[in-house]
């Protein structure tokens, strides 16, 4: 479904990923693992076309899109809840959501099942869902931008580390809610520090370090190889 | 005690944030607050800051009521508090960012930068020594002159704390230090919260990362819903079913997640 | 052209400087101004220039000033000091007392000022002098040829302009001197409001006999029409710096029956090639009124002062010498109250002035102006 | 009382006046976060364009406005995509000195085109009518019924269509607005188009009963900026109440005290407001 | 370090050799030693909108009032009341500063845009008391006939050489004033709180108290610079309190380089020769002007000393990094650049490119 091949990106001076290759097949849930600055999130934003990469070329289901713009990407099906969540802050949770459907938004009745999804998914928004996305506590925050990459209803979804700021019962539901759809057969890429729990949901796992990808494989293998459990694990 | 929290409230129009808290913060100690997300612990910070002004209750600060204080009297008073999501003076370089907060506790003003008095060269070299010494403590002495804002998560988090710790403040209240940190560097926060209680600077910390808390706090105060439901020691919360109901949750492998 | 200077045949350069709002919204004025003075130079190097024995070729140099008093004199220390203007002519009050600041301190030169406030001859300014005619000259005459000869009611609706309030101040005097009483000074920014209607249905709820108007001629032709559409019946007393011949342009003439105002350039005998020639000129098909008129006739007066006083540089001497040269002007450069003394605060004076009212029947009926001596 | 009357009627006829114009700053004070100080100039140039169709073309009177709505909006496109597309990440000083640039271009342009003097337009609706002795023209109606038309249209198309989301969207969050696929480019040079042409109707209409002159929109930008201020950015009712607001405290100041409060009414009641409420009659609060 | 110091220093004595040799180079040319002493004096009145917008990041349209408000000061006490100079000069700063405070107290409860359109309008309200209440200030009569300083011994200010060092000496004054503040804790607050408020408070700063001085000060040395004005130029109208005046100044910061240390006495001069030299254009020189303002603000947005420093300070830095935040299509790295408030992101450069002058006390 996605196949990044060569990729190299950087913010100006020097490239921050050296020709990254990574596929993530359909309907799978890939985990991207890396220490800070290892440049998963630059990865993200450049597949989902916030940065042009310098080199290289990403394929989004059968087609390219390496110089598309956002706005065509996500048209295409491919939803990505940033790190720093990029919230509408003066408007409510509501208006949040609903603008996350922005693609999807002549479909009336499916925007409104899939608003009910997210208040399901995070039954703390529907209390909040007329106050502004800006008051909420981050936590809250961290839901309302899970649940907006939702509402574009894609074929895949990325993730920069999605549990960021949730609360230990929350996290374990979004680690459930990303298995759930994922099952529902939407491809989920996941950027996560909390290795352990990505490792026992994820197919597939790839690590970066420095901007390359050193280590990568099915999901198991590295929860069992030896320099992950080092890394991330603190086994 | 170092701070006496006494039935604090903080009402957003009809949402209380904050309800009826009391709590004691000990000097010398790491207290953390807990609680699920929405409980009101940013807002509990805000209210101890001074970025908040309180609807009820009293904030009492080393036997001085400090309740309605502007932050930039709070901080004088000797608290600092780092922000939920890591807050810097973007475009700046990290030195920079931290010799900002060596103002609080300067006393020379602009007469005498024009004057160029003994009072305004002296502050100079002290805001400096001061900045390169908190810089080195958190480890970041060699990223100076980087523009703090193109830096990874880590270092800026580990920036805010030498900003916060440059104020020489007698309480720092840290909001989520390691939330997005593996579980590695979560450890290296750790320890290095560690340092500064060491250094005498009582810690008030926030943290939804287990581990971390349960490790390091000597006493844990629970909110939920704006109230607290429960203070004690880490193994008192670990197995009060109030907290594991609303907070932890009944699998016991959240908690377990604990090295 | 002599642009370069000291071509032999055309002789020396000679330029005469100006400083007025020539670019953006009110520079129809400025630029009026600046072309009556282009048609007298034009039509003095046509001529052939010659001071003292030796040939001159005169140049006008314009610069932009937008009506700010304090660019008009750094315009004015420009064109003397780089130009070597000796003669500046500066067409608005605020730059004349500016320039009034200059001209006889730090740099000598003499200002064509054309202004008819008489407060610019008030400082006493040796190097002043004052072109049009006086406004206070007109104020009596006017009242007198109004049916209620200064008894009715007053109404004030003029620009609110420096201008504007000098003469509503002097109307206001007279008015009342004659036993009238006087409104309420409803004046109005009249390059800026964005309707009229207001301060109009104000100023007519005091159901004035008579209005004070007048501002730039076009927006004063709005204020007359939007009283007239709001029923007012009365008469306008209207101040110099608007032209009948500009408001009959915009907007119907039959609204500005029963006005009185300077008159017309075309009520003048013989005024019709000049208009023509002017307007070939500048291919323009807009009214020639009298600032351009006035200007035109002005700079000779300079000119023949040169001659007589032997000396293009010598500001001074050239001022000394204009009771002289004033009776010299040659007779073509002469088109209607063409100034024939000079008094000895500097004001330009002619005795054909004449104003006009505009009866119910559109015809102006002209009447003589005196112009006070001093 | 028929001064009242007159004086409240003609407020309502400045407070059209005002409103029109207002609408479309707010609109692109969406997109820009900051109020284009080109407005102004901006509102002559859609007069002297409607003067040139109706009066050089020959074309109808409505016709030239409509005309002239279509011509401003691809010069707002094209403005949109040489000034404000590559500022679009600049602080918003920026932006507010750039449009002062093309404000300086815009006049001295037009000063070349039409010249500096006062032109006339006429409008073919020249009647007038007395409403309780009061006399108002039939031009003032029409501004007043346009202005409520325009603003009840634009209010339902912000409502209706998710264009008016999408605009507060990219004012708040622009990386956001890419998320969830919103083609931030596409919005903004339809806000431009759309504000532009707004502008284009408002002197279209304002002009028979003012003159135009190259300095036309100077005064008439500080009042607007007043009153999308004084009705909270970005708001369009505000925009409408601070609007008739503003004006019936300009009339009924220079009625009932002198020109001069008239004047500063404006400023006062602006300057009043934002003392009290420092983010404008219905500005939103901006959390930390 | 050194080698660093030094381009900048020369930088600096450079400008200040030029302007003290300035008398010489255009004797015999009056008219262009009264256009560099215009432009000294908007240079310092340039300097005081640097200090509550360069550094603290508030956009502040009322400077051009507050410069109006010294001017007329000092025009209607010499003149009408017949004061001396200096002591109308005196009042007319402590006026123009008690101003500042106390419409401060209001202005900055408000903030961004609305904060810029408050101080507008009190611009123009301060502009419509000028031309409304004639009995006092003339209205659009203007005043005239306003003095000259007193000599000070040998000092006679009738020579414009002589009023010419004067106003040189307040220029060097604001200029040193400036750069002392900026490498101090107070400058530290104030662009603090320029880069964001809530974190400035969380480091102690005193937002308020130090807004409220930063545009105190800055409507004092508008006022100063607006006394000396009014005296130079002997005659005032209200177009020297006008909204346009306070365009211009910004037009030199965003020229010269906004909180920068040189940048308003070099967008100042620089301008005033562009005017001059654009003269000649006539009514096409706003043509050209506007374009060239937007173009400006596009490709030079920090201003002529802020593109220097930035280059300066590019070369010392070990990791030649050139500027952050804006991706390869020119897009920050997440668009609105992730945490605060975004908007002065540009501004800091010359900040943070003078960063490094935290350590060398170097820095235009
Ligand atoms: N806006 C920027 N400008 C310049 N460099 C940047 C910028 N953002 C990130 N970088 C650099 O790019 C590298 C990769 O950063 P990135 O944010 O992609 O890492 P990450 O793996 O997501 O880390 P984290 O766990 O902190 O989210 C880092 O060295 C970082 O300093
Ligand atoms: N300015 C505000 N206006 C309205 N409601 C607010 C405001 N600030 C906070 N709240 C509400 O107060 C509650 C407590 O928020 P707070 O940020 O303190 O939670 P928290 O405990 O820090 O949660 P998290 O762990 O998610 O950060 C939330 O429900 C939030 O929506
Ligand atoms: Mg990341
Ligand atoms: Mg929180």
């Amino acid at each position: 479904m996605m196949t990044i091949s060569d990729l190299s990106v950087g913010y100006g001076a020097g490239d921050v990923l050296h020709s990254v290759d990574i596929t993530a097949a359909s309907g799978e849930l890939t985990v991207i693992l890396g220490a800070n600055g290892s440049g998963k999130s630059t990865l993200f934003r450049t597949v989902s076309g916030l940065l042009r990469p310098s080199s290289g070329r990403v394929e989004f289901d059968g087609e390219e899109i390496t110089r598309s713009r956002s706005a065509a990407i996500v048209r295409r099906g491919l939803a990505h809840c940033p790190e720093g969540r990029h919230l509408f802050p003066r408007m409510s949770v509501e208006k949040n959501l609903t603008l996350g459907a922005y693609v999807g938004r002549r479909d009336r009745a499916r925007v409104r099942t899939l608003l009910e999804r997210s208040y399901e998914l995070f039954p703390a928004l529907r209390d909040k869902s007329h106050q502004s996305a800006g008051s909420l506590s981050g936590g809250q925050q961290q839901m309302v931008a899970i649940g907006r990459a939702l509402m574009s209803d894609p074929k895949m979804l990325i993730l920069d580390e999605p549990s960021m700021g949730l609360a230990p019962l929350v996290t374990q539901q979004v680690f459930d809610a990303i298995v759930g759809i994922n099952r529902e057969g939407i491809g989920v890429m996941l950027a996560e520090q909390n290795a352990r729990s990505a490792l026992t949901i994820a197919t597939t796992g790839y690590v970066l370090a420095e901007g390359r990808v050193v280590l990568s494989g099915p999901a198991a293998d590295l929860a069992d190889n030896p320099a992950v459990q080092q890394a991330y694990l603190g086994v | 005690m170092l701070l006496e929290v006494r039935g604090l409230g903080k009402a957003f129009g009809g949402l209380h944030a904050v309800r009826d808290v009391d709590f004691d913060v000990p000097e010398g100690c790491v207290t953390a607050i807990i609680g699920p997300n929405g409980a009101g612990k940013s807002t509990l910070f805000n209210l101890m800051a001074g970025f908040y002004r309180p609807t009820a209750g009293t904030v009492i600060f080393d036997g001085k009521d400090i309740t309605g204080m502007q932050p930039h009297q709070t901080v004088r008073a000797g608290i600092a508090r780092t922000f939920q999501t890591t807050h810097l003076f973007e475009g700046a370089s990290v030195l920079d960012n931290v010799r900002a907060a060596c103002v609080v506790r300067s006393s020379s003003n602009a007469l005498d930068a024009v004057l160029h008095t003994p009072r305004h060269r002296r502050d100079e070299r002290r805001s400096l020594d001061t900045s390169m010494s908190e810089l080195e403590f958190v480890g970041v002495a060699h990223l100076r002159d980087e523009i703090a804002s193109t830096l990874p998560q880590e270092a800026q988090k580990r920036i805010s704390i030498a900003q916060a710790l440059a104020t020489e403040p007698r309480l720092l209240l840290l909001d989520e230090p390691a939330a997005g940190t593996n579980d590695e560097e979560t450890e290296a926060f750790g320890a290095l919260i560690r340092e500064i209680v060491a250094r005498g600077v009582t810690v008030c910390l926030v943290e939804h990362k287990m581990s971390m808390v349960m490790n390091l706090a000597d006493q844990i105060v629970v909110l939920d819903h704006g109230q607290r439901i429960a203070v004690g020691s880490p193994d008192d919360i670990r197995s009060n079913p109030l907290v594991i109901e609303a907070y932890l949750g009944a699998d016991a492998d959240t908690t377990g997640a604990t090295t | 052209g002599g642009d370069g200077g000291g071509g032999s045949s055309d002789g020396e350069t000679l330029v005469i400087g100006y400083s007025a709002g020539i670019s953006g919204g009110a520079a129809e004025y400025g630029l009026n101004v600046q072309n009556g003075l282009q048609m007298a130079v034009d039509e003095l190097n046509a001529e052939g220039v010659e001071v003292d024995g030796k040939k001159y070729t005169l140049k006008l140099e314009s610069l932009d000033d937008q009506y700010q008093p304090s660019t008009t004199g750094t315009n004015a220390q420009r064109l003397v000091q780089k130009e070597g203007a000796k003669i500046v002519f500066v067409p608005h009050a605020g730059g004349i007392k500016a320039a009034q600041e200059l001209n006889t301190t730090r740099d000598k030169f003499l200002l064509g000022a054309y202004s008819s406030d008489p407060d610019i001859l008030a400082s006493g300014n040796e190097l002043t002098v004052m072109i049009p005619p006086s406004f206070v000259s007109y104020i009596d005459p006017f009242i007198e040829q109004l049916d209620t000869k200064g008894t009715g009611k007053l109404g004030l609706l003029t620009t609110s302009s420096e201008f504007g309030q000098e003469w509503t101040k002097a109307a206001t005097a007279s008015w009342k001197k004659a036993g009238g009483t006087v409104l309420d000074n409803n004046n109005i920014d009249y390059g800026s409001v964005s309707d009229f209607a207001g301060p109009v249905s104000k100023t007519l709820a005091g159901k004035p006999d008579v209005i004070l108007v007048g501002g730039p001629s076009q927006p004063t032709a709005l204020v007359i029409e939007e009283a007239r559409k709001q029923g007012y019946k009365g008469a306008f007393m209207i101040i110099d710096q608007a032209k009948f011949e500009e408001l009959e342009k915009f907007t119907d003439p039959k609204n500005l029956n029963d006005s009185v105002g300077i008159a017309p350039l075309t009520e003048f005998d013989g005024t019709e090639d000049f208009i023509t020639r002017y307007q070939d000129k500048f291919s323009s098909d807009k009214p020639v009124n009298a600032d351009i008129a006035l200007n035109y006739q002005a700079l000779p007066v300079f000119v023949e002062a040169m001659k007589s006083a032997g000396s293009v540089d010598d500001p001074q001497a050239i001022r000394d010498a204009m009771p002289e040269a004033v009776k010299n002007v040659d007779d073509k450069f002469k088109v209607a109250f063409a100034p024939d003394q000079i008094s000895d605060n500097g004001h330009l004076r002619s005795d054909g002035l004449k104003a006009a009212y505009r009866n119910d029947k559109g015809k102006y009926e002209t009447f003589p102006i005196d112009q006070p001596k001093d | 009382m028929t001064l009242f009357i007159q004086q409240l009627i003609n407020g309502l006829a400045l407070g059209g006046i005002y409103c029109l114009a207002a609408i479309g700053l707010t609109l692109v004070f969406g997109v820009l976060g900051f109020p284009n100080l080109a407005h102004g100039a901006l509102f002559m140039v859609g007069g002297y364009v409607t003067y040139t169709l109706l009066v050089d073309v020959g074309l109808p009177y409505v016709v030239a406005i409509v005309c002239a709505a279509l011509i401003l909006a691809v010069i707002g496109v094209v403005f949109e995509r040489l000034i404000f597309h590559p500022l679009r990440n600049a602080p918003h000083t920026h932006h507010m000195i750039a449009t002062v640039g093309v404000m300086f271009f815009l006049i001295s342009l037009v000063q070349e085109i039409w010249g500096s003097g006062f032109l006339r337009m006429e409008s073919p609706f020249d009647g007038r009518l007395t409403v309780a002795g009061a006399q108002i023209s039939s031009q003032r109606i029409i501004i007043i019924i346009t202005a409520m038309v325009v603003l009840i249209a634009l209010t339902l198309f912000l409502k209706r269509s998710v264009h008016g989301q999408a605009i507060e969207a990219i004012e708040q969050d622009r990386t956001g607005a890419a998320l969830v696929g919103i083609n931030a480019n596409v919005v903004s040079m339809m806000t431009f188009a759309v504000s532009f042409a707004l502008v284009a109707i408002s002197a279209g209409l304002v002009a028979p009963i003012q003159l135009l002159s190259p300095g036309m929109g100077e005064s008439l930008s500080l009042i607007v900026f007043a009153i999308i201020i004084l009705g909270g950015l970005g708001s369009l009712p505000g925009a409408i109440i601070g609007g008739f607001f503003i004006a019936m405290a300009e009339v009924m100041a220079s009625t009932y005290i002198s020109v001069g409060a008239g004047q500063a009414a404006v400023f006062i009641v602006l300057m009043a407001v934002l003392a009290i409420k420092p983010t404008g009659l219905f500005g939103t609060v901006v959390q930390r | 370090m050194t080698t660093l110091l030094r381009p900048r220093l020369l930088g600096v004595i450079l400008i200040a050799i030029a302007f003290l040799v300035a008398p010489m180079l255009v004797s015999g040319q009056p008219y262009l030693l009264r256009i560099v002493t215009t432009a000294a004096i908007y240079a310092i009145a340039a300097y005081g909108l640097n200090i509550i917008l360069g550094l603290t990041g508030q956009l502040s349209l009322a400077h051009g009032a507050f410069f109006g408000v010294g001017a007329y000061i000092v025009g209607l006490a010499t003149t009408d009341h017949d004061w001396s100079f200096w002591t109308a000069f005196v009042v007319a700063i402590l006026a123009t500063t008690i101003l500042g405070y106390a419409s401060g107290l209001i202005a900055l409860r408000t903030q961004g845009a609305y904060f810029a359109i408050f101080t507008m309008a009190l611009g123009f309200l301060i502009y419509i008391i000028i031309i409304r209440w004639e009995t006092v200030t003339h209205a659009h009569s203007g005043v005239s006939g306003i003095k000259l300083p007193e000599s000070i011994g040998p000092l006679d200010f009738s020579d414009p050489v002589v009023l010419y060092y004067l106003v040189l000496l307040f220029l060097a004054g604001a200029a040193y004033s400036t750069h002392a503040i900026l490498h101090s804790n107070a400058g530290r607050s104030l662009v603090a709180i320029r880069t964001s408020e809530d974190l400035a408070k969380s480091i102690g700063v005193n937002v308020g108290v130090s807004k409220q001085l930063a545009y105190t000060a800055s409507a004092g040395l508008a006022g100063l610079a607006g006394g000396l004005f009014a005296t130079l130029n002997g005659f005032i109208g209200a177009d020297s309190a006008a909204i346009d005046l306070t365009f211009q100044f910004l037009l030199f910061l965003l020229i010269g380089g906004m909180g920068t240390v040189m940048g308003p006495v070099v967008g100042s001069v620089l301008v005033a020769f562009l005017f001059e030299m654009l003269q000649d254009l006539e009514s096409y020189r706003f043509i050209v002007l506007g374009p060239i303002i937007v173009l400006l603000v596009i490709f030079a947005p920090r201003g002529i000393v802020g593109y220097l420093n930035e280059f300066l300070s590019s070369h010392r830095s070990r990791r030649a990094s050139p500027p952050p935040g804006r991706g390869p299509d020119g897009r920050g790295p997440d668009g609105h650049s992730g945490s605060g408030t975004g908007q002065d992101n540009a501004l800091d450069r010359p900040h943070a490119a003078s960063g490094a002058a935290a350590t060398s006390e170097g820095g235009l």
